[in-house]
């Protein structure tokens, strides 16, 4: 709605959230759980030390989808369930960027689902937040793929009857290295969270309960709800894939925070990429020379 | 020097060698200097089935595969018997006398048997080097030197199989060779050294040669017949030439991650068939609304659906025209040859990159995976490149930056992320010049029109820089072929035809098909005698095209859906039947069935 | 009975309970035996944003939102400024004094401010019932019974929020009813009762209960708007209904579930938007080469890509004619009303299920979003129903069974999976008769021709038994007309306000876009003046559609494609101004921005 | 190919395998490992008892998704990718019938990632059978989900770069209630899992190595390289579902085989559905009565 100045002095000295602080003032509900998350993420820009420019922050469409709109780098607000995608062809672009992916959970393992498990396995270094609030929120409120058995949603009026997703457990089977569950309201721990998923070389996912208010019976209703349940994961060794499953496949009252999983031994397929030993292709110069033409007509002779 | 136009076809189940015994040929043709045009009937098998491999060659320029087969080498039974009436009076079949010996009655044509068995050496029989026994006869009869085909067997051997398999297949080379020079009679025709030596390449190959020219650093692909040859020769040579190729999990990650990698500042294509197009076309409408530029190739096969997946057919025109919702501004351009093809990738690049929109290619298998001959010096690897108004450092803009500036030509500056000083927000949903959401401040109907209009004024600056159809003939001419895309060369044959035949006759194709000048394009199509539109598909999807655009209504229409492409004699005997009779479609009967 | 046309609007921000005010005030009328019409507009946001809804009330049908505003009342201070230019000489705006002490001068209008503070008794003043207020006041201005009111509030809130609730709600109603008897001048026109009672309901709502009456028994979706409305129905229905609503992980997976459960015999449909109808499309293409009769919804929105959500366009009619590579058999629909949208549902499915093919259906936000007032027994719950010729029981055929058997219909009678002696493989890749894939037999270009030509005799079949184009008005009008879908309505008033003003006018209307008889088509085409093409985009898609099957080519245009919805004059204005002026295209310019 | 001659009389006595035999004869390579699951498949359909017409053959696109025409069923031969679910809309639809649905790993981990990962979730009753020959057969052998790293292949001329991806712990995690792995050479055993998994209600899955001897080097280098690898899952607890993940994520040279989860206490949804009590909705009657469609416009007034 209300739209601040336009600002685009660099930055001073050591940056600080408010350097990330978009343009636009988010249109979120009041109380929203994407308000912990957006602030968070100002902070992790801002503790990596580097300028605006230097970050891209890739969306699909939703509620959370609306978030680079919010930050003051680099943006795309792409199609519902393909911002992994687009993400992955920006990094190989040029992976001197910090490519961020922020979403919704409809948009990131309803529509985005394939994409999900496809760049986990494929390892690609980018930092992947999903504001997961169990619903599609901008289209008023039908069942998402985290949705509960038994929640009566406008798409499930008597109750959802499909077991939800369990986005931590699916992202170490398929590939991902560096995996954890968060709470918007925690804003120290999800900066951290954040901050270290930029800095790990390869894919970094935070599933992030992050509450609708409005089509989830109300502020108290559904903070008292996850404050009551989370809990942060203890003494756990994160290089433990198969422990670190374990946590993540146990049901129960409560949800655990915190990293599950951190996987430092394999590299990002970026990393692995001899193509990119020169430098950015975004920066290369344009064409091939005669010499390699010349070497391909020989070839075809 | 004398002029000559022959074919030779070879016909065989998969995994006996056709491609080989084709590629032979083929590049020793070329090493002579020959003109070459090949076309390969074949099925969506790994094994069984049949394949038909027509080998054109001649001493002048060819665009298709031609009207008729000179000589047909038929690797196993099946061959000889379905292959037997397709080889022109006065023409020749050599075939193995090992597994053969009743050859149903043709006695205007020299049967040439061979026996594998006697001219060979192979202990496990495994028929290996039949293809080569038969290709060695086939250029014996045309009078090839014989060292020419050693120097492929070399060349193709030599590193994967070893100096053995080189050996024993020079060795039925030079059998069969001399066999031919003792048994048979050798053709009127004789082939002729001609300068220069000319390179062979398939269409897939040359347009990723193309988008290799142009700066293409990003190439993804799902693989999908018959555009799959694009990412063949991608993938080995990526790491030379300093491309990203990536293999994805479907099309829709294709796209999205080609516009991802456009956005960032490389030049990124992809290719696909029509089905990987559908799954594509909600993106294509993201780059429009993003404007950001990028290459999309849809190599179309046989349609509907999953279709025919090894034949061609011109039916994904109103798919390609369609394609998302909404309107927006786009580019759809048609290769008019497999060359024209290379030439395609480059100036689609710098028409997306200047109007920061989608562009399209329509090609058909016919053109991708046919293959031709063409001088090494014919490909410009320097082409022209255009990048249009980039931002790519700090203080190239002062003050405020707008991404989505309203300008007179629709077109704004584009910075590119990375860029100091420049940070945007670029979206799908509608937004205002600074990107912020139209639908999120105000919902403001008179902000929407205006950034619409900006958008589309792009299509005006578009359409003045794309060449109008050519023409080519007599402007008095009887009847007018028009067409679009790949059957450039298959209708000019047609047209020279005719006009061989006496009847005077005119071509207007089509290259550059969306957006349409209409006074432009009507200017031409006002040159247009009886007027008759060829292409390949049921409904016209082109003629209905044209129509809506000039209001131009042809006299008459060749179509051909049957999977196969148009030979010159079939839109010859089209224009004639047309030209005759009261009705306004014609449709080829197809002779050679594979 | 006197005669009245009147609009009240209300204006907010979302969650202030504009839906609430606007559906009472819609449902009193509705009960009152009037016509309504709605329209609302708003962003896609769930807070914040603005909100503002039309609701035109008349004594004789409409179809449209119309052109002017009576009475506003504006729920906030932000909708006070931006309205006040809106309301109609002559007419007034209700607002709350609490929050707003100074209003912009307008001496033309009655304003009345009510004070929620005084009229309610709400301790915590969170403003929840100044809707209810507000409302009140208007239905008092205009004559409504507030006994009415009354009856609404408890019917909406008894149950889901209790008496207390309900008491309040109603206290605060009687209240504000009484101040403004007391300090308020009523209009001029007072509603009168009428009979029957109306029912109320949208063009989504309408388009399931349709799909409930053609026998749907499978219905799957995945939501966006503003197509979304349907699944809202289908699901709280469906258990009482027998109908299984599937939500799917994404469009593709709609789609091809809806195949699935068309395959195995039952009816089954679904509705998307634009983004979601592309990622459906490769699928429309297999459901044309299986011949498996399904119903696709596009309710289109403001294009192109993820555009404007909230709202209207008819951008996507190439987008639906081209969906999906090479050509097949296909029916597009565009309903022409709210109540046109429960009908063509059986329409369509008879159609598809006869010729075995995918049907689409064009709608927009303005029709499947806005809401209208019908009489109970306008509803035909049994409408004919037609199944094309099915196969379900053992002995029906004897011998030998073919899927896909040529006939001159190019029909072929349908054995459903599960029926005794019919087993058969439905295919993608062509095929056929007897469902064996071409490509992987022999690649047989005559086999391939015939059952292309099969699939496509089907439409001629399906030409015949669409209507044309309707006609209405003079045949020596001095103006024509000519809409498409969604804009029957507003187009009519617009015509009929050109003739009162003396201008001869006619009208031709398309509902069935897809397959054209073009003789047909023709023969109603040729009865037009100086024809101008009304519709909702910028290019102007239906307009090269049509010249593209009929040669016809309009005069002059009547584009939009600022999100708003045409209002009748509009189009009146623009038939005047391109009638004298030498352009031929006119945008009409939306006065009323939220 | 050659196709035989058309027979539509009904089964006599108890079905056999042959009975099952389709009208085509199969187009694959010869030693293609598909010939076995084809096998397995005509002999669990067999054991089942049921008719002909009683099941349904659902498939995508690639040489495995052949299928259906070679198994005398109906069948679908349906887009790549999609076949789960244009099989799921066919089960709801009539969910009496059989429906087995047959592909490649290209198709159903690739394209088809995300039905897969939805169906599983959703616990439809379904019998899926993925002939995993790691590889793209049909367009002529590119690098698939599944291809090992380092392999040289058509899209991977400098060996592949990607980890693969793991079936079974995907399928364990995103819930499918019978999961196992087999080998196309092993017909007994994948008959009897293929069997067990038409019998078990809810989503039963089955990885099945079907080598694909013409792009991995050959019949004897290919089917050795995995008759040295296979070994059957020892002493194992079907319905512990951590141990059977855990059995999942193990790697190493040998490869496991056998039933790794049966969990038989979810209800599959289409068990869940109410709307299905009544039967078939394919064969229910079409439209609403009088009755019903009074009391939806009583609803609207
Ligand atoms: C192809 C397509 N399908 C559907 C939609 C409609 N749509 C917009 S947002 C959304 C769901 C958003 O849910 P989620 O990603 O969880 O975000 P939230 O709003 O809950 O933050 C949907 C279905 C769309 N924009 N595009
Ligand atoms: C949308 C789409 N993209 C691509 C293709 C081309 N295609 C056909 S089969 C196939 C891969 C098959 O691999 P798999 O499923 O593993 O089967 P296999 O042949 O190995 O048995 C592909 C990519 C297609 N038919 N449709
Ligand atoms: S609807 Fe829910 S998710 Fe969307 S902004 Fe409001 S509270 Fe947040
Ligand atoms: S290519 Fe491979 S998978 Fe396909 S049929 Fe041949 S062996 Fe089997
Ligand atoms: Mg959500
Ligand atoms: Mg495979």
């Amino acid at each position: 709605m209300a739209r601040r100045a336009r600002r685009e002095r660099p930055i001073q000295g050591a940056p600080t959230a408010r350097d990330f602080k978009g343009d636009v003032t988010p249109d979120w509900c009041l109380g929203c759980g994407d308000f912990g998350v957006l602030n968070a993420l100002q902070n992790a820009y801002a503790k990596l030390g580097r300028g605006n420019h230097d970050h891209l922050t890739v969306s699909g469409i939703g509620c959370s989808s609306n978030l680079p709109g919010y930050v003051k780098t680099y943006g795309m607000h792409t199609l519902h369930g393909r911002a992994l995608a687009v993400a992955t062809g920006a990094k190989f672009a040029n992976h001197e960027l910090n490519v961020v992916v922020t979403g919704g959970d409809g948009d990131g393992y309803g529509i985005g689902g394939n994409h999900f498990i496809h760049t986990m396995r494929k390892n690609i270094d980018l930092l992947y937040i999903v504001m997961n609030n169990e619903t599609y929120g901008l289209t008023v409120g039908q069942a998402s793929p985290t949705t509960v058995v038994g929640e009566q949603t406008k798409s499930t009026p008597f109750g959802n009857l499909e077991t939800p997703l369990n986005p931590v457990a699916m992202a170490i089977v398929a590939g991902a290295t560096y995996v954890a569950r968060a709470f918007s309201s925690q804003g120290k721990e999800l900066a951290e969270l954040m901050y270290n998923g930029m800095q790990h070389n390869g894919f970094a996912f935070i599933d992030v309960i992050s509450p609708c208010v409005t089509w989830k019976g109300g502020i108290q209703k559904i903070f008292d709800h996850w404050k009551e349940r989370v809990q942060p994961l203890e003494d756990h060794d994160t290089s433990d894939r198969a422990a670190a499953l374990a946590e993540a496949v146990k049901t129960g009252h409560e949800t655990q925070l915190g990293l599950f999983y951190h996987d430092t031994s394999r590299q990002s397929l970026n990393e692995m990429e001899p193509v990119l030993e020169k430098g950015p292709i975004a920066h290369q110069p344009l064409g091939i020379n005669q010499e390699q033409g010349d070497a391909i007509i020989e070839q075809m002779m | 020097m004398a002029k000559y136009d022959f074919a030779i076809a070879v016909g065989g189940a998969p995994g006996q060698g056709i491609e080989t015994a084709g590629k032979s040929i083929s590049q020793i043709c070329a090493r002579y200097g020959l003109n070459v045009f090949t076309y390969t009937a074949y099925q969506s098998l790994i094994r069984g089935g049949h394949s038909f491999l027509t080998i054109r060659i001649s001493s002048e320029p060819i665009a298709n595969h031609g009207d008729k087969i000179d000589l047909i080498i038929a690797l196993d039974r099946d061959s000889l018997e379905k292959h037997l009436p397709h080889v022109s009076p006065g023409g020749a079949l050599i075939y193995n006398s090992d597994d053969v010996k009743q050859v149903p009655e043709r006695d205007d044509i020299q049967l040439c048997p061979i026996s594998y068995k006697e001219l060979t050496n192979d202990p496990d029989r495994k028929k290996l080097m039949l293809n080569v026994c038969a290709s060695s006869v086939a250029l014996q009869l045309v009078g090839v030197d014989l060292s020419m085909l050693e120097d492929i067997i070399i060349r193709a051997f030599l590193k994967r199989k070893g100096q053995a398999v080189v050996d024993a297949n020079v060795a039925a080379a030079r059998a069969s060779y001399n066999y031919a020079a003792e048994h048979f009679t050798p053709f009127e025709t004789q082939f002729e050294k001609q300068e220069p030596a000319l390179a062979f390449g398939s269409g897939n190959t040359l347009m990723a040669m193309g988008g290799a020219a142009a700066g293409v650093k990003f190439y993804a692909a799902y693989p999908m017949s018959p555009s799959t040859g694009v990412l063949h020769w991608m993938a080995p040579n990526a790491r030379d030439l300093g491309i990203i190729v990536r293999q994805c999990e479907d099309e829709i990650s294709v796209i999205n991650m080609v516009i991802g990698a456009a956005h960032v500042g490389s030049r990124a294509m992809c290719a696909t068939s029509g089905g990987g197009f559908a799954l594509m076309s909600e993106a294509i409408g993201s780059a429009g609304m993003m404007e950001i530029p990028i290459v999309v190739v849809n190599v179309q096969r046989g349609g509907p659906s999953t279709g025919l997946p090894t034949k061609t057919e011109q039916g994904d025109l109103w798919q390609v025209l369609g394609a998302s919702q909404g309107d927006f501004p786009k580019i759809v351009v048609s290769p008019t040859s497999i060359m024209d093809g290379f030439d395609t990738i480059p100036e689609l690049f710098n028409l997306v990159d200047k109007f920061q929109c989608p562009g399209m290619v329509l090609t058909d298998l016919s053109l991708a995976e046919g293959h031709t001959t063409f001088a090494p010096d014919a490909i410009n690897w320097q082409p022209e490149i255009d990048r249009g108004e980039l931002i790519t450092e700090q203080g190239q803009t002062d003050g405020e930056y707008l991404r989505y500036q309203i300008t007179d030509s629709g077109v704004s500056p584009r910075a590119i992320p990375g860029t100091p000083g420049h940070m945007h927000v670029v979206a799908t949903d509608d937004h205002d010049e600074d990107g912020g959401l139209i639908s999120d401040e105000f919902t403001n109907p008179h902000k929407r029109r205006d950034i619409m209009e900006k958008r589309q004024r792009k299509m005006e600056g578009i359409a003045e820089r794309l060449p109008p159809p050519t023409f080519e003939g007599a402007e008095d001419a009887e009847v007018t072929l028009i067409g679009w895309g790949s059957t450039h060369g298959v209708i000019s044959e047609a047209v020279q035809q005719l006009n061989e035949a006496g009847i005077a006759t005119s071509h207007i194709h089509f290259k550059w098909l969306y957006p349409i000048d209409e006074d432009a394009v009507n200017a031409v199509l006002s040159k247009s005698a009886h007027a008759i539109i060829v292409e390949c598909n049921y409904t016209g999807q082109f003629a209905r095209f044209l129509r809506g655009e000039t209001g131009f209504k042809a006299d008459g229409h060749i179509r051909k859906y049957d999977g196969e492409p148009f030979m010159p004699h079939h839109i010859a005997d089209g224009a004639r039947e047309l030209l005759d009779s009261k009705t306004d479609l014609y449709v080829p009967y197809q002779e050679i069935v594979v």
